[in-house]
């Protein structure tokens, strides 16, 4: 891409025909993105439905699924995440205060934190399909739980499936991102697509907030007491 | 939202916060709280650390009042579809 | 089956009374508001139409008695709709306790239905006038639903679990029986009779058809051959708890939770036992997920639902619920 | 007379070209992309709908085999759902108007617009290329086990590409929020806004807060059918309950989605041909926005009897009542808004008058349902077709073929004929009515819906049913021929053909690429006919 200018249809810093202002503009992508974000969470929460209400009808089965997930594995996912969180949002600091350098390291840190959570996310699928707890046709769970474990393994693939295929997508993202940082496209006073990447980060992130414990910790203190 | 900029102190003690209530979470969902307790306790955590990089990460605490709405009402359906459908099952042994 | 061109389906239990009754009120209030509505609209139309060609209308911002007015008489009139079918609903789902029970199982387009005495029919339904009847049903393989127009009764009929819808027939004669929910290539095909007879009628169908005894002892029969008799002892000494009498008690759970022993839980602990595990049981028992077809099923529950408090078993004591 | 010059300057004539058109980032031309694909979608669906009569017309399956008639009754109910329905008033009319309306020079995001109708192209290609390969044949709720596990048709296809056209639906919604929250002129406030715009926006909300939901729905049935994975499958404790849940708490909104922006166009119809501002125009505002946010409480009264429990079932039909009085409250005052007005009955109105008497039917029949004693019997019966064809046929076409030649002169610059026009309305009210009239008698005697076969007591009614579907088909043939006529022949327009209030009628018909030359400042409320000087009041 050759150097950014305004006119350049490339490079959107120039103010678009139809807005009035650049503070519109701004609050059109702020207010557009939280949408999206919204109905992110109506699509996850139709899975968080099914975990309810397979949870309340099976909290056994779920129980018993649940402790074959590795606790420190999905804390240490939560770290990595969380960190994630921290450096996106210095990097939008970064962009804010217009310390060019910074944006692309901290994205770029961002960027690592996000695949280090996916190759442990990998780790912990590989370990699945070794123990035959993926669902369909050759799985296998111990004791008489077995059909209802099935459906708990179906709920944690689809849920963290869909959470690792937005993270891959957010890392697409951000790879975009820092290139054109390194361009120098982000001014204190044009940094929109920076913040919106961010909020999308910060989101997967929420989502992982809430099924850590709901798909990790669930049946945690059943596994010491052993009833 | 617009660009108001929020100071890395904050960004670390947010984070720190969040670090510290990880491994609450973790601690306490070891420990045997009665029948549902623990469920409870796992989601207002999960609520509180949802609630601070909503706010802090995202900028929502500085944002107009519109994209505070719009955040609630979000969350506000999830409650909706997850209460009514489960309204559904919860009375579903009550037919008597 | 009645004239040529019926407008008005016949009233084939008590229920169906009420359910037209409640109907009409609809109407009637349906009728009301459609005319009103549409005579307000042709007779504005008509009688404000513009007369010239820069002509206004009245600057009439609105009224707030009449806003409120149009919303309190509808809310009002939702609230009867509401209350008098609320009542409906309650006694169309629940049975009556003297219902004689009938096992339904709807299966990929054909509806197999069982008599306790030991009829076993498909897509026909014969009945005693007079005598109230609750169907258990359950699906082999997707949802069906159990309709008969005539009582003004319907019920999804679910694979997994069993649901019930009752009727009292008040009329003899042969009555539709429709599978309502969509359920593949011949659904249309799956529909069959319901033949409400006269009580002696009826004992004579029923003295004539049971080949191989009632439904419970088939069931006691299937009991000793799947050796569950090895761990459900009668005298309680077995691994698993004695079934004696069990049916309709409430029992405690290995989670501290209470259940009734209904047919659904026992349907449930044959499939999958360690769903609701019994009080001080080990989880030992295995599943019988695909080695007994629904049909089987009806007969162990219709055992169990039969066997006596402290006596032997194999014998066959009178019909107990 | 229009000199050429200013002709040249409008969207329709600024540049040629099939690129021009297929990468247009223009809402109107975007609007007119969609009034394309939908219109061929409307046709399609019609004709899966006659043969669907055709085979009617007698007791046994004789025209088409079983198989293949669930496929046509699952088609059509895919297609004039996802297909044209869901679209129909919001991507056309509202992707036209909205910018218009509130005075902006294009929606706020105009490259979203355009993939959007990409996306929906795309999903829409999907489905039809599952109708031709072998069709899909679990009716268009995909209910599970069938879909899943027991039907061995393209259900997979299907449910691809309704998974992408939702997203269509999602990024016309998200963009209707924020052009309307964001881009409305100097002086428009809230409560200043054409009524249009507040039901389009009461419809966006359902858009952008269900779609996703009947999204993963489509996905989980996709996932469970392509990899065994075990969620609503009865065999491992899965439940099909949670299955219509999750997709009736979607596709109960979905019918607001159909029906709102409808009923924004009826206001404006009402308002511009009885010149009149809308009786209590604040109460008919909130009613939308009421209807969108009421609308998602009250999905179980489709599951009466599904095996929800009873419970539930009661506190579904008390929130379904609920959800009736704002439709209640809208009828009311569009009937009141005729009283003391100067009323015309150019087309528009017709189409208005219709759809005003067959929603009130189509509300009504809706009460009887939401009642759950009477559901337990008329329950997936031809009485359920009836009612929701009233209100989508009845309501939602008739409102929309009212938009259509409501502002056709502002799309084209070119007057409909009128005639032709008033007499096609009259053809589809009359064909309408007999089609689904006897539809509701064959629901209460109980004739179950999708029925390949059925009793013969049932014939007579039938034959009237397919009467009137072929009136009907005729009926909705008629304006194509017309408003292509128009086109080329039609009388050409100035900037209000209707003289009536509203800044899309400031500008030129067809309005230039960048709608307004200089941004209006609004200073009265919305549809302030009387304060114009010189206005001659009706005192009569």
């Amino acid at each position: 891409m050759s150097t950014p200018s305004a006119e350049h249809p490339g490079h959107p810093a120039a103010l678009l025909h139809h807005f009035d202002t650049a503070e519109q503009q701004k609050d059109a992508s702020t207010l557009g993105m939280w949408l999206f974000l919204i109905t992110e969470i109506m699509f996850f929460g139709g899975m968080f439905t099914a975990y309810v209400a397979g949870r309340f009808r099976f909290h056994e089965a779920f129980k018993e699924a649940s402790n074959t997930l590795d606790v420190t594995l999905g804390a240490i996912n939560t770290t990595v995440l969380i960190c994630s969180s921290l450096t996106m949002a210095l990097a939008v600091h970064a962009a804010q205060v217009g310390k060019k350098k910074q944006i692309v390291w901290f994205l770029l840190a961002t960027i690592l934190l996000g695949c280090t959570f996916l190759g442990v996310k990998v780790v912990e699928y590989h370990d699945k399909f070794v123990h035959h707890h993926v669902p369909g046709l050759h799985f296998h769970f111990p004791g008489p739980n077995a059909r209802n474990a099935e459906m708990f393994f179906s709920i944690y693939f689809g849920m963290t499936g869909l959470h690792a295929l937005h993270m891959v997508v957010g890392v697409g993202l951000l790879a975009v991102l820092a290139v054109r940082a390194g361009k120098g496209w982000f001014t204190p006073d044009y940094y929109t697509p920076v913040e919106m990447t961010g909020l999308y980060w910060h989101f997967v992130d929420i989502v992982w907030i809430f099924l850590f414990p709901l798909l990790y910790l669930l049946g945690a203190h059943f596994a010491i007491t052993g009833h | 939202m617009s660009n108001h900029i929020v100071s890395t102190r904050i960004y670390f003690a947010v984070f720190a916060a969040l670090i510290v209530f990880t491994w609450v979470t973790v601690a306490v969902a070891r420990i045997d709280l009665g029948l549902y307790f623990n469920t409870v306790a796992a989601l207002a955590i999960a609520v509180t650390k949802a609630l601070l990089v909503v706010l802090y990460f995202m900028h929502v605490r500085y944002s107009t009042k519109l994209t505070k709405f719009v955040v609630a009402g979000g969350f506000l359906w999830l409650v909706i579809m997850i209460g009514l459908v489960m309204a559904d099952y919860y009375t579903r042994a009550w037919i008597g | 089956m009645g004239s040529r061109l019926p407008l008005f389906p016949e009233q084939g239990s008590a229920l169906a009374g009420e359910v037209d009754t409640f109907y009409f009120f609809m109407l009637a209030v349906s009728a009301f508001f459609s005319v009103l509505i549409a005579g307000l609209v042709i007779y504005f139309a008509v009688r404000y139409r513009r007369r010239s060609e820069n002509q206004r209308g009245e600057a009439i911002h609105g009224g707030m008695t009449l806003e409120i007015a149009w919303m309190v008489i509808p809310f009002f009139l939702t609230m009867i709709m509401f209350f008098w079918s609320a009542k409906l609903f309650v006694r169309i789902s629940r049975p009556p306790d003297d219902a004689m029970e009938i096992y339904a199982v709807g299966k990929q387009w054909m509806w197999k239905l069982q008599h306790k005495e030991g009829q076993r029919e498909i897509n026909e339904l014969h009945i005693p006038l007079g005598q109230a009847v609750r169907l258990k049903m359950t699906s082999e393989d997707v949802i069906h639903s159990f309709y008969v127009p005539v009582f003004r009764t319907k019920m999804d009929v679910l694979p997994g679990r069993y649901t019930t819808t009752w009727f009292k027939p008040t009329k003899t004669g042969k009555f539709h029986l429709f599978c309502a929910e969509y359920c593949g290539t011949k659904h249309s095909g799956m529909i069959g009779w319901v033949h409400v007879m006269e009580p002696n009628e009826y004992q004579a169908w029923l003295a004539g058809g049971a080949e191989e005894g009632t439904l419970a002892t088939r069931g006691s029969k299937l009991f000793q051959d799947l050796a569950c008799i090895n761990c459900h002892r009668p005298d309680g000494k077995g691994r698993g708890p004695s079934l004696e009498g069990l049916f309709g008690d409430r029992i405690d759970l290995e989670d501290g939770e209470k259940a009734v022993v209904d047919e659904g839980y026992l349907r449930e602990s044959i499939l999958s036992p360690q769903a609701r595990l019994a009080k001080g049981y080990p989880p030992i028992m295995p599943t019988f997920q695909g080695l007994v077809t629904e049909d089987q099923l009806l007969q162990l529950i219709e055992y169990i639902k039969n066997t006596e408090k402290k006596t032997k078993p194999g014998a066959a004591p009178a019909a107990k619920r | 007379m229009i000199t050429a010059r200013e002709e040249k300057l409008n969207y329709l004539t600024a540049d040629y070209g099939v690129k021009s058109w297929l990468l247009t980032v223009d809402h109107k031309r975007i609007a007119l992309l969609y009034l394309a694909t939908i219109t061929l979608f409307f046709f399609l669906g019609g004709a899966f709908a006659v043969l669907i009569r055709l085979e009617l017309l007698t007791p046994a399956g004789d025209l088409v085999q079983s198989q293949t008639y669930n496929k046509l009754f699952t088609m059509h109910g895919v297609i004039m759902v996802f297909f044209f329905l869901i679209p129909a008033v919001p991507a056309v009319l509202g992707n036209f108007l909205v910018p218009l309306m509130i005075g902006a020079r294009d929606l706020a995001f105009p490259r979203l617009n355009l993939a959007s109708w990409y996306i929906f192209v795309i999903g829409g290609t999907l489905s039809i290329l599952a109708a031709i390969l072998g069709g899909v044949d679990t009716g268009w709720t995909f209910y599970t086990p069938y879909s899943s596990t027991y039907s061995n048709t393209y259900v997979m296809i299907t449910a691809v590409g309704i998974f992408i056209t939702g997203f269509a639906s999602i990024l016309t919604g998200l963009n209707f929020i924020v052009t309307i929250h964001r881009m409305r002129a100097p002086g428009l406030t809230w409560f200043r806004m054409p009524l249009f715009i507040w039901a389009n926006y009461a419809a966006s909300l359902i858009m952008v807060l269900g779609t996703p939901v009947v999204a993963v729905t489509i996905l989980l049935v996709g996932v469970e059918r392509a990899f065994g994975l075990c969620i609503f499958n009865p065999n491992c404790g899965g439940d099909p309950v949670l299955f219509q849940h999750l997709f009736w708490f979607y596709s109960h909104p979905a019918v607001y989605i159909m029906i709102l922006p409808t009923m924004g166009v009826i206001s404006e119809l009402v308002a511009a041909c009885t010149r009149k501002q809308i009786f209590g125009y604040k109460l008919v505002a909130m009613a939308s926005v009421a209807i969108a946010v009421l609308g998602f409480l009250v999905w179980g009264h489709h599951l009466f009897v599904s095996g929800q429990s009873v419970y539930a079932g009661l506190v579904f039909s008390f929130l379904s009542y609920a959800v009736g009085i704002p439709s209640a409250v809208k009828v009311f005052n569009w009937t009141a808004t005729l009283y003391k007005g100067a009323n015309t009955y150019q087309t528009p109105m017709l189409y208005a008058f219709g759809f005003i008497g067959l929603f009130t039917i189509g509300g009504l029949t809706g009460l009887m349902l939401a009642a759950t004693g009477l559901d337990v019997h008329v329950h997936d019966t031809y009485f359920v077709v009836a009612h929701f064809h009233y209100i989508m046929v009845g309501g939602a076409i008739m409102g929309y073929l009212g938009g259509m030649h409501f502002w056709w002169p502002k799309m084209t610059g070119r007057m409909y004929p009128e005639l032709p026009a008033k007499l096609s309305a009259l053809v589809i009210f009359v064909g309408f009515n007999l089609t689904f009239f006897p539809q509701f008698l064959l629901g209460y005697l109980g004739m179950p819906r999708r029925y390949h076969a059925y009793p013969e007591e049932f014939q007579v009614l039938n034959v009237m049913s397919t009467a009137g579907a072929s009136v009907l088909a005729f009926g909705y043939a008629l304006p194509m021929f017309y408003f292509v006529w128009s086109l080329r022949y039609g009388q050409r327009v100035g900037n209000n053909p209707w003289g009536a209030k509203g800044l899309e009628w400031l500008t030129s018909s067809p309005p230039p690429t960048h709608n307004f030359d200089v941004t209006p400042i609004v200073t009265e409320p919305a549809y302030a006919y009387a304060a114009e000087e010189g206005a001659e009041i009706v005192h009569t």
